[in-house]
């Protein structure tokens, strides 16, 4: 199971990394799609089909599209950010500040009594059910708020995207 | 997989557990790949064979008896020739596409049970999981027809995101119905909440309707004639892979059927009951005779497919997208509601009446809104 | 219209194209789907037609005819006979003009249908209407064979009548082609016209305005869907045309639907013809006993002589100079004067009917390039 | 049968670090959003690794992330609508150049 984890792990930083500094916006989005990948492997490696599942649907299905979608439209077709210095001027500030970050919270992790001394993880399958029947009693509430802030979210996106209608 | 696991260890009790565990994993993998292979092989050819008789062809009818090896001779053939990649194309993205088309599609084989007791992987997500796996193929689609670096590619690729982008929604609507009657999102699951005399989804109005449903969405997400404008041959060539050769492009065209063929695998799970049928729960030969019904059914839905593709013309891309949000959504929509009645109605038989009414009140007026005034009348006059 | 601002898209469909009807490039600029601008280019098949008219004999450019619309080799001889015919002054016995009419009208037949069969592929219905089209074509290119023996390259008028008599067999033959043609157009209607995918694509798309068709000196059916009821048979009654009973279909709206309609009614009209040439034609020569194929001249002068090909008006202008040659050749094609209104057709309309459009037209690039 | 807590949130520690270096260092809106988005997928990771380790049969962890998930989605959308918008102002998505308050 080591061996899958560090695996998983490894395309998920591969991508991420990628991501984050490849030049090309949509080889950019390919390793984000890469990397989106690796979290659903987690997700199922962590016995949370369900989240999975929905990770991919929302996250490739969706986000991925629509960051396709902005590229498309705010670039020129072939998607590149342009020339060199695709970085801010202050770069090696932003990756100061995320390698002090990342070597803090190493720390934290390998100092913490929590973590050390917690069993390991137990398994549980069949919850998809149960997460339906949560979402409808306890978690109601949530849920509808989250509709209302999706649909919001929604007339909003289409309201900023065609503000400049009006205008002409 | 386990059952396997469980089978090696039985008989051949030497084999070291690694070896067993890969066995395990490898054996339904290599099962279900080499089946659907050769489903795919042959559908090709029936497929051809069939649009040949449609057009008062003969179809392939050289190679082998009835043209039976032709699958066998294209494969050879595509393999065989150059394979070009474009001076500008991205020769990474360009690469990669191909295969990436292939993999969602068979990744979804995964959760289709062709048999009693066979399913590569119980999932219990798993409709949700092909749903939500079929949709990474549009990435795949976007990256051929945008390494490409050709317009025909990038417009084929555009439309094809954009289609199964709003494809997907109706689809997943009309699944939730069948969620919402069997209680449950593993395959199997719903496979056996079909059992009983006339159990299949596809006999309860709202399951008919949804059936339908998904079935135009499946065909439009495979991009099946009616809906194929990724690849419009008379519009643009041959849309996302215009710029393909050689295996690349068999690799598409293997992804394009056996996407239709898994498609057609959750549609009959879904609706038709799988592998149900009489005779499939008999005890020694109960997976075979199951196997029998999935696979009869299976070409049902293909023949539907090859059907419409030889005597539907294409949509236009507004058509197309209107169709989904205009009218397979709200349906949908409706849809759910009327299982909702017919899921709390006092008797059955109310419940069937008060969701068939709904549902057709819902479809006439629907279609009565989305195409009141686009159809005229003709008359001509003559001059004589 | 989106307000975001896209990139035109500049496309060049053609001229290795699947549905441009040949070698001929449209030159689109797209905004999204639509059309924004589009410019015809043409002449990736100029051939060099009417200066090899012009150094050839009379009768020699005959055989070139047969290439201009390579589908209705009948009509193209027709005209070209006929106009020399109107300046010679040769007079063509009246069983020739029974037959060159049989002709005709079957060559229209077998044009309709195939453009019908073309249009219904380029809104991509996968050669399923152009195979039945073919199929019922090839029993009008048997009965060309049997007559000319040639199926396309017929080459089969002269001036003065025609080159082979028909015999009792071969007009059995043509009985049984057009006896069997109402079934076919019943089968491709009920198959077809009714389908709702079909009427969604065509109507109210790629509308051409009466006025527009007319300036643009449109003919044939295209000009007829548009409500311009103007037929060269009826208005020149060239031929034996004024003997026979038949109508001429005009539309209203002049789109792609009413285009696709008037092929079909003119089907219809066609066949009603050929019931009435077949069962009245007259015994005789088929060729003018006058006429001679070698030393042929033709007085000097100029002459225009049109027919209603079934693409539209086809005319061949030409100028003798008492020779054994005509000093100017030149040819009035249908499709190539059909297509100059093409781009106002498509404006504002989506890639997708630009291409149903121009199928609507129904040119053929032999004839437009020449 | 699992790897211990400990590595899943080191993975996740250092996917968010990567996911803020590429915020703060990219000059593209839109890959400064993707840079977001990888945060959101590191904080998500280590909400399901919690509930995996630590839930007592409570299902707590995995509703979070489904809401973080949907949350994240809106954000996308919004906030790619924002790209959009502001690219039609200023006729780049470069982040540096979107200096005034004004519209």
């Amino acid at each position: 199971m080591t061996i899958v984890f560090l695996t998983l792990s490894a395309i998920t930083v591969l991508g991420a990394l990628l991501a984050v500094t490849l030049r090309n916006l949509v080889h950019c989005l390919l390793a984000l799609v890469l990397f989106f990948m690796g979290i659903a492997g987690h997700f199922f490696l962590l016995k949370a089909d369900f989240l999975g599942a929905v990770q991919i649907l929302i996250y490739i299905g969706a986000v991925a599209v629509l960051i396709l979608f902005a590229i498309m439209l705010t670039r020129n077709i072939s998607g590149t950010e342009g020339g060199r210095g695709s970085l801010g001027g202050a770069w090696w500030l932003g990756v100061g500040i995320a390698t002090t970050l990342a070597g803090a919270m190493c720390v934290f992790v390998r100092r913490s009594d929590l973590v050390s001394k917690l069993p390991y993880g137990a398994t549980e399958e069949g919850v998809v059910k149960e997460i339906g029947k949560l979402l409808v009693t306890d978690w109601v509430v949530p849920l509808e708020i989250m509709a209302v802030l999706l649909t919001a979210a929604l007339i909003g996106a289409v309201v900023i995207a065609l503000e400049e209608e009006k205008k002409r | 997989m386990d059952a396997i696991y469980k089978l090696i260890q039985h008989y051949a009790p030497k084999i070291p557990d690694l070896l067993a565990l890969a066995l395990a994993v490898l054996l339904p993998i290599a099962i279900v790949m080499g089946v659907f292979l050769t489903v795919f092989a042959l559908l090709t050819w029936v497929e051809r064979k069939a649009l040949g008789r449609i057009q008062n062809r003969r179809g392939p009818n050289r190679v082998g008896p009835v043209g039976l090896f032709q699958p066998v001779a294209d494969g050879l053939k595509l393999l065989t020739k150059e394979d070009i990649v474009p001076a500008a194309a991205d020769k990474v993205v360009h690469f990669l596409a191909p295969v990436l088309t292939v993999v969602p599609a068979f990744m979804v084989l995964a959760v289709v049970p062709v048999a009693k007791g066979f399913v590569p992987v119980d999932l219990n997500i798993g409709v949700l999981f092909a749903l939500a796996v079929s949709t990474g193929s549009v990435l795949a689609l976007f990256m051929a027809g945008w390494a490409s670096r050709n317009k025909f590619s990038l417009l084929g690729a555009m439309r094809s995101v954009a289609q199964v982008v709003s494809y997907e929604v109706p689809m997943v609507m009309a699944a939730v119905v069948i969620l919402m009657a069997a209680g449950t999102l593993s395959s199997v699951g719903i496979v056996e909440a079909q059992r009983g005399l006339a159990g299949w989804f596809v006999f309860k109005p709202w399951g008919l309707v949804a059936f339908v449903i998904f079935q135009l969405c499946a065909m439009a997400e495979v991009a099946r004639t009616p809906f194929d404008l990724p690849e419009a041959e008379s519009e643009i060539v041959a849309g996302y892979h215009t710029e393909y050769s050689g295996f690349k492009f068999a690799l598409f065209q293997m992804g394009e059927y056996v996407a239709a063929i898994t498609m057609g695998g959750i549609t009959v799970t879904m609706f038709l009951g799988g592998y149900l049928g009489p005779g499939s729960d008999l005890p020694k030969i109960g997976w075979l005779v199951s196997a029998g019904w999935f696979f009869a059914k299976l070409g049902i839905i293909v023949v539907i497919n090859i059907w419409a593709r030889g005597t539907w013309p294409r949509v236009r891309v507004d058509q197309l997208l209107g169709f989904a949000w205009k009218l397979l959504l709200p349906l949908a929509l409706v849809n759910i509601v009327a299982m909702a009645i017919w899921h709390f109605a006092s008797n059955k038989l109310v419940g069937w009446g008060a969701s068939a009414v709904v549902l057709a009140v819902a479809i006439v007026a629907l279609v009565k809104i989305n195409t009141g005034q686009t159809f005229e009348k003709r008359s001509y006059r003559f001059i004589s | 219209m989106s307000t975001i601002e896209t990139q035109m898209l500049e496309v060049s469909l053609g001229p290795q194209h699947p549905s441009t009807h040949g070698v001929f490039r449209m030159d689109v600029v797209l905004d999204g789907e639509y059309v924004v601008k589009l410019k015809p280019v043409m002449g990736y098949l100029h051939r060099n037609h009417e200066q090899i008219g012009e150094k050839m004999t009379w009768l020699g450019s005959m055989p070139y005819t047969d290439r201009l619309d390579y589908f209705c080799s009948m009509t193209n001889n027709w005209a070209y006979a006929l106009s020399v015919e109107k300046m010679a002054g040769i007079k063509v016995p009246e069983r020739a003009e029974y037959i060159r009419v049989i002709m005709a009208e079957l060559t229209r037949l077998l044009n309709h249908a195939c453009a019908v069969g073309f249009l219904l592929s380029d809104c991509g219905a996968w050669f399923t209407p152009v195979l039945y089209a073919l199929r019922e074509r090839e029993r009008i290119l048997d009965f060309f064979e049997t007559v000319s023996g040639a199926r396309m390259m017929c080459n089969y008028m002269r001036f003065g009548g025609v080159r082979v008599d028909l015999d009792e067999q071969s007009l059995a033959m043509a009985r049984a082609i057009v006896a069997r043609w109402p079934a076919f157009l019943d089968e491709f209607e009920k198959l077809m016209t009714e389908n709702e995918v079909l009427l969604a694509r065509t109507q109210r798309v790629g509308i051409l305005p009466r006025e527009l068709a007319i300036n643009a000196s449109v003919s044939g059916p295209v000009a007829r869907a548009s409500g311009v009821a103007y037929d060269i048979r009826k208005v020149d009654k060239y031929g034996v045309y004024d003997r026979f009973d038949f109508r001429v279909p005009v539309g209203e709206t002049g789109d792609t639907f009413d285009r696709f309609m008037i092929r079909i009614l003119e089907m219809r009209e066609s066949v009603k013809i050929l019931h009435q040439a077949l069962r009245d034609i007259p015994s005789g020569p088929c060729i003018a006993p006058e006429s001679k194929l070698r030393g042929f001249k033709v007085p000097a002068g100029d002459g225009y002589g049109r027919i209603e090909s079934p693409k539209g008006e086809l005319g061949f202008y030409l100028v003798s100079e008492g020779g054994a040659k005509p000093y100017r050749y030149h040819v009035r094609p249908p499709s190539f004067v059909n297509l100059t209104i093409l781009e106002d057709m498509c404006l504002g309309h989506k890639v997708a009917d630009a291409i149903i459009i121009l199928g609507s037209i129904d040119i053929v690039l032999g004839e437009v390039d020449r | 049968m699992s790897v211990p807590l400990g590595y899943y949130l080191i993975l996740g520690g250092v996917l968010f670090a990567i996911g803020l270096c590429g915020a703060l260092t990219r000059k593209n809106a839109i890959a400064v959003l993707m840079s977001i988005e990888i945060m959101f997928n590191a904080a998500i990771l280590n909400f399901v690794v919690f509930w995996y380790y630590l839930h007592n049969g409570a299902l707590t962890g995995q509703m979070f992330a489904l809401f973080a998930i949907a949350v994240a989605a809106a954000e996308s959308a919004v906030g790619l609508a924002l790209v959009i918008s502001v690219y039609r102002h200023y006729k780049s998505v470069d982040v540096n150049e979107m200096r005034s308050l004004k519209g």
